[in-house]
């Protein structure tokens, strides 16, 4: 099967290793990003995968988009999506079992027969010329070249471009601002407020939960000066959840009560 | 003169009348309607005597260019049979207008809608009799399904939707199959020497036997279904059933005959071949029909329905006519087409009346009429003596001709269309002794004998059905050259009779 | 050292593009400095005026067909400018519909059902960022038929896709189904995209070159074998085919189609098709042309799989917008017979049917934004039940551009449909014919059931009610009905400026 | 080695990357598969603008890095929306959409 | 010849019959009178006509009329025209003679009938289309009348159809009708087809050249619209059930005319027959058959109408007997047919004064005696009796004894086998006539205290005695110097002499009449011996019992026409329901089902909406795998 077909001439030698190094790995990080429980780790894992694209770029003699492959897609966007999912929630990660009836094994079978699809038919294909090389349009560097083109056979692509930069732009502000039509309450309205409906014994705020020698947690309530427990101490979302803990075991011996 | 055209004109014109009246005025509605129709009618004679009964050319011919893109013409042109037809309809339409005045009351919509449909309809029917150009004959022949829609739908009864969804979808499953065979032959007519629609060019056409015959299939379960032959048939009893007996009589009066109509216009002039590979086919089908028809119509147990089966049947013998390929059965055919129109146009329009004064079709519930209501009862008699082909109605004559038209080509179909007759006697029978005769049973003791309008509607009807059962001439003296010259484009002549044909061996 | 050459760009072929984006530039500019009062109109104002501008502007440029601009990245010929007309028209009219704010959520980024979602639609406030986006979708849409490079075409996709996808989102009422219907689109459509450059990235290795003109010359003489051809076009296609919702890549459409505010539905559903069905048109009749021997087959299948799925699954919807969508899909089938077809013929008889389909799909959303209960529209079939009652000229409009899309004699949709499939028929193509024919037939099954719920059923007092349409919304509904019907019945003069007008340059 | 090594390493990536999106579900990595879709495109391209000798390939590599970071931002924007919505970054929990 | 006045043979009734139905309850007063006077002019006008035949040489006498143009298509040309020639103008006579009496005998029978007017329309509707039916000059416009008189019967029968029994016998009449009519119309197809023509004088022209196998399929086309209209076997079940309508209409139609045109068209057609052997042996078997067929019955039946009726039919079987022995017979069955219409009129006639007097009873079980009460009717019925049972020297022993004597000498098997039958029905002719007389007016009185026997007006009576003359002269008027058979000669060939006779007309006549005493003296000894029981007994043999039930031939049609008949209907209609119907809603409902199972792809899951994209693609790329391969 790796009797290729393109007649495209030898690349040079290191090239090849480092090929043949990073290829691997490439596909590999590809696969660990499909596969990976954790969103955040195929966040790593996909920006690993464009980092060695870099390398193939520049290996590829595109040095220009080698360097915008880090920057752009590697900094920026790869940063947006971590930005996104630390809003969504760093741990967040799939459950194993699937939902949908059979997808699994079509995926599955679709993958293999995909990849192997395509890889047999690129496998099958000529050109009828060999590889050309980019040494000779790289001839003045390969940014003067692509800017050659970029600003001049390109550049009505270039400039509806910014259209798409708008866009994106607005998009963002339309679904993701959120001007206020009421204002936020400051702290002053807050405090004006607690004091004016609550009762003046917790106005100035609800004790804090309880702090032991073996637990330092929110869901272990506070203990009273008498020695209950104060169920105000503790967030009532706890309570209603059942995650709280008891403040028993917590407590010390009572004085004189061991004999 | 553009007669035609002015023919089309008139009645959109009251359609737009009408429809411009305020809803309220219910009564000015129906007298334009009728007016409109009525002038129609007058017009539609004043044609016809214009007409050059020996001139087997279309004639009052008119070609505005429509869509030059596709090479298609708003062309009209019409021979005798096309004639025929065309008085059919614009005859029918003031009496179904007349007898059906209070039809529309009912309805969903207003008086004045019922109306402004009925008139376009109209205009449709004359349409896609005239047409002369394939594609205009297309668009006349799906268009007019909407307006028959909606007279169904709006103004029927019972499960009325259901009828005229069943009614469109299946003539438009038909059209289709058309249009593609329509689609086929513009695209074969410009591969050979330019985009035509024009009925005359197309039948100048070359065409391979396959091509020929799987067009010829397109065009023919169109007019199969909208005949409708077996077993195309099944829209029709539930459309009948559920339309108001006016819409009952344009639809297997006038609408049904398109059917019957396209496969001598357009299946045997465009495909004579196929027309020829079919024919045992067709010639089956047709038998069946008119078996099949007669003994469901035996078997109903509701007139509406029984009429319905009873066109199917008689439907068949058109069908039969058609492909019989002779002049006997061509003019046949067409005659009864005519024939047919007004026999179940009598039929329906009493049966309407009995339906609307009992509150029920159904068989069972009438009894003993003739001693109640003798003048209805007696139209109903005569307009079943019409179906059943009594000689001395009309349709007698135009049956007869089919017979022996197919006879003289297809003797076993003749003869076993034949028993059609002894079954056509069972179906009519049937109803008249449950309904007319025996005691009056409940119900039926108060029941209204015809009015005046009533009267005055189907007068014409029965007697049209009387003379032309003793002096059809004035129909055959037009339809003769027509058919003769259809045949003969079809590429067939009479079989000459065993004796003649023995001496001409000789 | 080469020397650098400005660009010359022929601005005013290029003019109908930038004034849109001009005006998208200017709405933005208004959206951050004008005042919350005055914004609604003026956005409207801005946009209505720069499509009219940009119409004009294409106008006047009919002239110069047949030539490039941008340096070659686009070709200004007959079908350019009947396409881009035709998007900046749709525009007009989708506008008309996106003015009614009503539809949209005033700030898109509260929580549904929150108190502050409430407060901001008492606050009367409007969302007018939708008109930058429809702007900036206009643009990509106006762009993407005309681009004769992969660079451009790709580009353009986005442009017309992002604010899509977008506006997808912003519906007021049953905003989770909306959010859902953005996601949805987005995510498969940036998955198609994906394919589509992947295409790309293969018919740039297989010729070396990234215009159409480039591929054409590689496939007219190329020298190796053509798998990477075909593997570039089977994957461009996957993300063309995607955009006009093909069958099996048509799965977002029910969804999005109901999901999104009807009004983007609207202008969605219109000039989409027509963006993407432009850009086929091209690709495959500029630059695939050669090669249709490889794509052919491929395309009719889908094409056939595409009809037959569309008509059938809309049969069993019970929502009047996923039954929209599932026509498109229909008619994506029926038009990609125009793509196959391959000839002069196919080519006019697409951009008609583009034409009167993107028209005839406004009017119907337009109505479907005017069926409303105390929460919103109702899209659920089965309360629109009696609509003929409650409103009789909105459901006839209605009921009208339904049997437009079930392709009845004397409306736009039967005008497309023939010249379509005999374009198909003339190509050699047969079987789509006869398959488009009957899918037609299933197709009249679901439009007429719509017809049956609104004027045969009993409405049920349910509070659905229609309400009264603000004059934009009149002047779609009324102009796309009369549309239809003057294409239906006079299409000649639209029909010959297209034949004159389209031809592609390569 | 050869020059068309690289291609197959594209087809592996573009295909691992379609696989992602279906089984993924998280909105998030589906959408990041997608990128890597894009990004194996952009492999083809360059690799192929070698194998052509001009640079129209990179060009449109580069382009397709800027739309795809402009697709991103409205993307992300999109899932944001639901996320908040919802409490949920799952495709299968938007699932209101359907028959 | 040509004449003009031939159409107003029929014109005139019809007139009559049009303006009775359409002028309604306005003419009750006078329609009775008008209807009568216009059948009366329409036998002057036949009258006048005769006069003039008379005038002219044998083969002068033939005169027609052309009307118009009917039917011309192509070569298919029918005129309607009329044909007066030696054979009509015996029925011309026969019918507007006999009918006139019996309009003038129903004036008074239906004088307490509300719808008197309508029943003389119809009466006259009926003579019109019976004279079309003997006028027409070809088999099309014979179709014409031959189905107008179907349609006078149906109403006539069904004249009381608020009785559901009688509605049915009308329209079992019209469709056992039908059935013979669809021979007719076959027999017309078949000779246009054959011969091209349709006229009586273009076939006889034809029919030369004819293959007999066309001419044979025509013939026995005819015999069976003979076989309907002429209640023969296997058609003959309606007949009886047609006594449901007045008398006055069995008399005339249902004994006298209508019931004869079989007779008529075997004879008008005698061309066809003669050229077709096989067919007109065909003939003269169902004329035997029917014959006893008719006789039998006949023995069993106590309503004197059903008896009579039986009685008419299988005196047909004789005619039909004659008229299938070819030249031989052709005249005799005519004379017959003549003789016949007036013995057996009048019998009827005298059956309805009889039920008149009794308050429509027709149960002979129920007579008796009424010899006494009614004493022209009894003479006039008496007569009559003793023409039909062929006493000489009365009108029946002419006719009848003719055609058995020519049956016998049909020569070898044949001849013995249809002479027998012949020779053996009048024997039960004698047995069963003499029943009705004995039953009828001698005995005891059978009738309870409530009827009041009395002898009918003279309007009644007249009619009756007018016929009672025919009977009693008819037969030597018309074998008077073989006048009949002279006078019929240019239409029919008469058959030379008597060759090889196989028995000598005297034996026959001898042999027949110690039959006919046989029956007489087995029938006195029966019933005029015996009391009769004013009920039926039902302790009888099982061979009476079928005699009651008509020879089981309603159970045999319902059994294997009817039934199946029903069946097949409820089967048609349920297939046309389920299978038909059922397709079509077959492919609704699978398009529907198919359309869900479709639709259920849309999970609402993006992801598997991506899937399908994914394979999609995938599918494509299968395809150029393999294409490329």
């Amino acid at each position: 099967m790796m009797n290729l077909a393109i007649e495209v001439s030898k690349t040079s030698t290191p090239e090849s290793v480092l090929f043949w190094i990073l290829g691997p790995a490439c596909v590999l990080a590809a696969l660990g990003m499909v596969l990976a429980k954790k969103a955040v780790h195929s966040a790593i894992l996909l920006a690993s995968v464009m980092i060695i694209l870099a390398i193939f770029y520049i290996a590829q003699d595109a040095l220009f988009l080698g360097i915008v492959q880090v920057v752009v897609y590697t900094g920026a966007v790869m940063m947006l999506f971590l930005f996104i999912l630390m809003l969504v929630g760093v741990d967040t990660s799939d459950s194993l079992t699937e939902t949908i009836p059979f997808l699994r094994p079509i995926a599955i079978l679709s993958a293999l027969g995909f990849g192997g699809l395509l890889i047999t038919l690129i496998g099958r294909a000529t050109l009828g010329h060999p590889m050309v090389g980019l040494t000779e349009v790289n001839i003045e560097g390969n940014v003067p070249a692509l800017s050659q083109l970029l600003f001049s056979k390109y550049v009505w692509a270039f400039e509806v471009v910014s259209a798409l930069l708008v866009t994106a732009a607005l998009g963002a502000m339309v679904l993701a601002h959120n001007h206020r039509l009421v204002a936020r309450p400051t702290q002053r309205d807050l405090s004006i407020a607690r004091f004016r409906t609550g009762s003046l014994a917790t106005a100035a705020g609800l004790p804090n939960p309880g702090v032991y020698a073996l637990h330092n947690a929110v869901d272990v309530p506070a203990l009273l000066p008498d020695g209950t427990p104060s169920d105000a101490s503790i967030s009532a979302m706890l309570v209603a959840r059942g995650d709280v803990l008891e403040s028993l075991p917590f407590q010390l011996p009572a004085k004189g009560g061991d004999e | 003169m553009k007669w035609l055209t002015s023919l089309m004109l008139l009645p959109l014109l009251g359609a737009v009348l009408v429809a411009t009246l305020p809803k309220a005025k219910e009564l000015l509605a129906k007298q334009l309607a009728f007016g409109t129709t009525l002038v129609v009618a007058v017009a539609g004679i004043a044609m016809a005597t214009q007409f050059q009964r020996d001139n087997v050319d279309l004639q009052f011919a008119e070609s505005h260019s429509w869509i030059p893109t596709f090479g298609i013409n708003y062309a009209v042109g019409i021979d005798g049979i096309a004639l025929v037809l065309i008085l059919l309809s614009v005859l029918l339409a003031p009496i179904v207008v007349l007898a059906g005045w209070n039809e529309a009351v009912g309805g969903r919509w207003s008086v004045k809608g019922f109306y402004v449909l009925i008139l376009i309809l109209e205009t449709m029917m004359i349409g896609v009799f005239a047409a002369s150009d394939v594609f205009l004959f297309y668009v006349f022949f799906e268009a007019m399904l909407i307006p028959v829609y909606f007279l169904i739908g709006g103004y029927g009864t019972g499960a009325r939707a259901a009828a005229a969804v069943k009614f469109l979808l299946y003539s438009l499953f038909g059209g289709l199959l058309m249009l593609a065979s329509i689609i086929a032959i513009y695209v074969i007519s410009g591969e050979q020497g330019g985009h035509t629609f024009d009925i005359n060019a197309l039948s100048q056409l070359r065409l391979s036997s396959t091509t020929e015959n799987l067009l010829f299939l397109g065009f023919f379960i169109a007019f199969a279904i909208k005949a409708p032959l077996w077993p195309f048939h099944t829209w029709l009893p539930d459309a009948a059933d559920s339309a108001t007996p006016g819409t009952s009589v344009l639809l297997l009066g006038v609408l049904d005959k398109v059917g019957t109509f396209g496969m001598i216009r357009y299946c045997l002039t465009l495909f004579p071949h196929a027309s020829k590979t079919f024919t045992p086919v067709i010639i089956v089908l047709a038998v069946i029909s008119i078996i099949y028809g007669a003994f469901l119509a035996i078997g109903q147990k509701d007139f509406k329905r029984l009429i319905a089966f009873t066109s199917i049947s008689h439907f068949g013998f058109i069908t039969l006519g058609i492909f019989a390929m002779t002049s006997q059965g061509h003019s046949g055919a067409t005659l009864y087409m005519f024939n047919h129109g007004f026999s179940t146009a009598a039929l329906f329009l009493v049966a309407g009346w009995m339906a609307s004064r009992r509150g029920s079709s159904k068989i069972a519930d009438f009894g003993g009429l003739q001693r109640i209501t003798p003048i209805m009862a007696w139209a109903f008699f005569f307009a079943g003596m019409s179906s059943l082909a009594l000689p001395g109605l009309s349709s007698f004559v135009s049956e007869f001709l089919v017979l022996v038209g197919t006879y003289t080509r297809y003797p076993v179909a003749a003869v076993i269309s034949a028993f059609g007759i002894v079954l056509a006697a069972l179906y009519i029978l049937l109803p008249i002794q449950r309904a007319l005769h025996g005691p009056t049973t409940d119900g039926n003791e108060s029941l209204t004998d015809l009015n005046l309008r009533e009267k005055i509607a189907i007068a014409p009807v029965l007697a049209v059905i009387l003379v032309l059962g003793f002096y059809p001439a004035p129909l055959l003296n037009v339809i003769n050259p027509a058919a003769a010259h259809s045949i003969a484009k079809a590429g067939f002549s009479d079989p000459l009779s065993a004796i003649d044909s023995k001496g001409a061996t000789k | 050292m080469t020397v650098f050459v400005a660009p010359s760009l022929s601005y005013s072929l290029l003019a109908p593009i930038l004034i849109v984006l001009g005006g998208a530039v200017i709405t933005v500019v208004f959206e951050a400095f004008l005042s919350k009062a005055i914004r609604p109109v003026a956005q409207l104002s801005v946009t209505l005026g720069t499509l009219v501008l940009a119409l004009v502007q294409v106008w006047r440029i009919r002239h110069e067909s047949s030539l490039t601009a941008a340096m070659g990245s686009v070709a200004i010929d007959g079908p350019a400018i009947l396409l881009q007309a035709t998007v900046l028209i749709l525009a007009v009219l989708g506008v008309f519909l996106i003015a009614d704010n009503e539809h949209f959520t005033v700030v898109a980024a509260t929580l549904p059902g929150s108190e502050e979602e409430r407060a901001s639609i008492q606050s009367g406030e409007k969302l007018t960022e939708v008109y930058p986006l429809t702007l900036f979708a206009v643009a990509g849409m106006m762009l993407f038929p005309i681009a004769t490079d992969l660079i451009t075409l790709f580009v353009a996709l986005e442009v017309l896709s992002l604010p899509l996808y977008l506006m997808a989102g912003l519906s007021r009422r049953r905003r989770l189904m909306s959010q859902e219907a953005a996601l949805k689109y987005f995510l498969l459509g940036a998955f198609s995209s994906a394919f589509f450059l992947f295409g790309a990235a293969f018919l740039y290795g297989y010729s070396g070159s990234v215009s159409l003109a480039g591929i054409y010359d590689a496939i007219s003489g190329g020298t190796g074998n053509n798998v990477f051809l075909m593997i570039g076009i089977v994957f461009l296609s996957v993300g063309l085919l995607f955009k006009v919702g093909a069958v099996p890549f048509h799965a977002w459409t029910p969804d999005v189609y109901q999901g999104a505010p009807t009004p983007i539905t609207a202008f969605m559903a219109a000039a989409t098709k027509v963006a993407a069905f432009g850009a086929i048109l091209r690709i495959f009749y500029t630059s695939f042309s050669n090669a249709y021997w490889d794509w052919r087959p491929i395309l009719t299948v889908i094409a056939i799989i595409t009809m037959v799925f569309g008509s059938v699954v809309a049969i069993s919807q019970r929502d009047i917008k996923r039954m929209l969508a599932y026509s498109s899909i229909a008619h994506a089938g029926f038009l990609l017979a125009g793509v196959i077809a391959l000839n002069k013929a196919g080519l006019d008889a697409s951009i008609f049917y583009l034409f009167a389909y993107g028209v005839a799909t406004l009017g119907a959303f337009a109505v479907v934004t005017l069926v409303r209960d105390s929460a919103g529209e109702v899209t659920d079939l089965n309360r629109w039940a009696g609509l003929g009652k409650r409103s009789p000229f909105v459901a006839t409009i209605f009921a009208t551009l339904l049997l437009a899309f079930a392709g009845i004699p004397l409306t736009s949709g039967f005008i497309g449909k023939f010249s379509i499939f005999s374009a198909a028929y003339e190509s050699g193509n047969k079987l789509i014919v006869v398959v488009g024919v009957l899918s037609s037939a299933i197709a009249a099954y679901f439009y007429v059931r719509v017809i049956v719920l609104m004027f045969f059923t009993d409405p049920a007092d349910d509070g659905t009610s229609v309400i009264i349409p603000s004059i934009l919304t009149r002047a779609t509904i009324i102009s796309t009905f009369a549309i239809t019907i003057f294409l239906g019945v006079f299409p000649a003069p639209f029909l010959n400026f297209i034949s004159s007008t389209a031809t592609f340059i390569r | 080695m050869n020059a068309a090594n690289y291609l197959y390493v594209s087809a592996l990536l573009f295909s691992i990357g379609a696989i992602g999106v279906v089984v993924r579900r998280n909105a998030i990595v589906v959408f990041m598969c997608i990128e890597l879709m894009l990004n194996a495109s952009n492999l083809a391209f360059v690799t192929f603008a070698r194998i052509n000798g001009n640079l129209d390939g990179q060009v449109i590599a580069f382009f397709t890095m800027v739309v795809a970071a402009c697709e991103v931002v409205v993307g992300l924007a999109i899932i944001v929306t639901i996320y908040r919505s919802r409490r949920s970054a799952s495709v299968d929990d938007a699932s209101l959409l359907k028959r | 010849m040509t004449s003009n006045s031939l159409v107003y043979l029929i014109a005139l009734p019809l007139f009559g019959s049009a303006v009775l139905l359409l002028a309604g309850r306005r003419s009750d007063r006078w329609g009775h009178i008008l209807a009568t006077v216009l059948s009366g002019s329409a036998f002057v006008v036949g009258l006048v006509q005769f006069a003039q035949m008379l005038g002219r040489s044998n083969d002068q006498r033939a005169v027609t009329q052309k009307l118009f143009s009917w039917i011309s298509v192509g070569t298919f040309k029918v005129d309607a025209s009329l044909m007066l020639d030696q054979l009509s103008i015996c029925f011309v006579l026969l019918i507007t003679g006999v009918g006139t009496l019996i309009h003038i005998y129903s004036i008074a029978y239906m004088s307490h009938d509300l719808d008197r007017r309508r029943f003389f329309a119809y009466l006259n509707l009926f003579i019109a289309a019976m004279l079309l039916l003997v006028l027409g000059d070809s088999y099309l416009n014979l179709y014409v009348g031959w189905e107008g008189v179907g349609l006078a019967s149906y109403l006539l029968i069904g004249f009381w159809n608020q009785k559901p029994a009688y509605a049915t016998a009308a329209k079992k009449a019209f469709v056992a009708n039908r059935v013979g009519d669809l021979g007719l119309s076959l027999a017309i197809m078949i000779s246009f087809a054959t011969m091209g023509t349709v006229s009586f004088a273009g076939v006889k022209e034809q029919a030369g050249h004819a293959s007999t196998g066309a001419l044979t399929a025509i013939g026995i086309m005819l015999l069976i619209a003979a076989t309907g209209k002429s209640a023969q076997f296997p058609l003959q079940a309606w007949l009886g059930d047609a006594m449901a309508g007045p008398t006055p209409v069995s008399a005339l139609i249902h004994a006298a005319t209508m019931v004869t045109a079989g007779v008529y068209l075997i004879t008008r057609s005698n061309f066809i027959f003669d050229a077709a052997p096989t067919a007109q042996l065909l003939v003269a078997i169902i004329g035997a058959i029917t014959l006893l067929f008719g006789a039998i019955i006949g023995t069993a039946k106590d309503d004197i109408k059903k008896a009579l009726a039986a009685s008419t039919m299988s005196q047909i079987g004789y005619m039909v007997l004659g008229a299938g022995l070819g030249p031989a017979g052709y005249a005799f069955a005519i004379m017959h047919l003549l003789t016949h219409g007036f013995f057996k009129a009048g019998m009827f006639l005298g059956a309805g004064s009889v039920m008149h007097g009794m308050d429509d009873e027709v149960n002979m079980r129920r007579y008796g005696g009424l010899r006494k009460f009614m004493p022209i009717t009894f003479a006039t019925f008496g007569l009559g009796y003793l023409a039909i049972i062929g006493v000489p020297p009365f009108a029946g022993f002419y006719s009848k004894d003719k055609i058995i004597e020519v049956a016998f000498n049909a020569g070898g098997i044949k001849g013995i086998t249809l002479g027998g039958a012949a020779l053996l029905g009048a024997a039960i002719t004698a047995f069963y006539m003499t029943r009705v007389v004995i039953l009828t007016f001698a005995g005891s009185k059978r009738w309870d205290d409530k009827a009041h026997p009395h002898e009918s007006p003279a309007l009644m009576w007249l009619p009756m005695v007018l016929l009672a003359v025919g009977s009693v002269t008819s037969g030597i008027i018309f074998t008077h110097g073989n006048s009949l058979q002279n006078w019929l000669a240019p239409v029919v060939a008469t058959s030379p002499a008597h060759e090889g006779e196989l028995l000598k007309p005297a034996v026959v006549s001898i042999l027949a009449l110690v039959l006919v005493l046989a029956g007489v003296g087995l029938a006195i000894m029966k019933y005029l011996r015996k009391p009769v029981p004013s009920e039926a007994p039902t302790d009888v043999s099982i061979f009476t019992r079928i005699a009651r039930r008509d020879l089981l031939q309603d159970d045999f049609n319902e059994a294997v026409f009817m039934r199946p008949g029903q069946k097949l209907t409820e089967v048609l209609v349920a297939t046309d329901e389920l299978l038909v119907d059922g397709a079509v809603r077959g492919v609704a409902h699978i398009t529907q089902s198919t359309g869900r199972t479709l639709g259920m792809t849309q999970t609402g899951f993006v992801r598997s909406y991506a899937m399908w994209i994914l394979l999609g693609a995938i599918g494509l790329l299968a395809t150029i795998w393999v294409v490329t391969l």
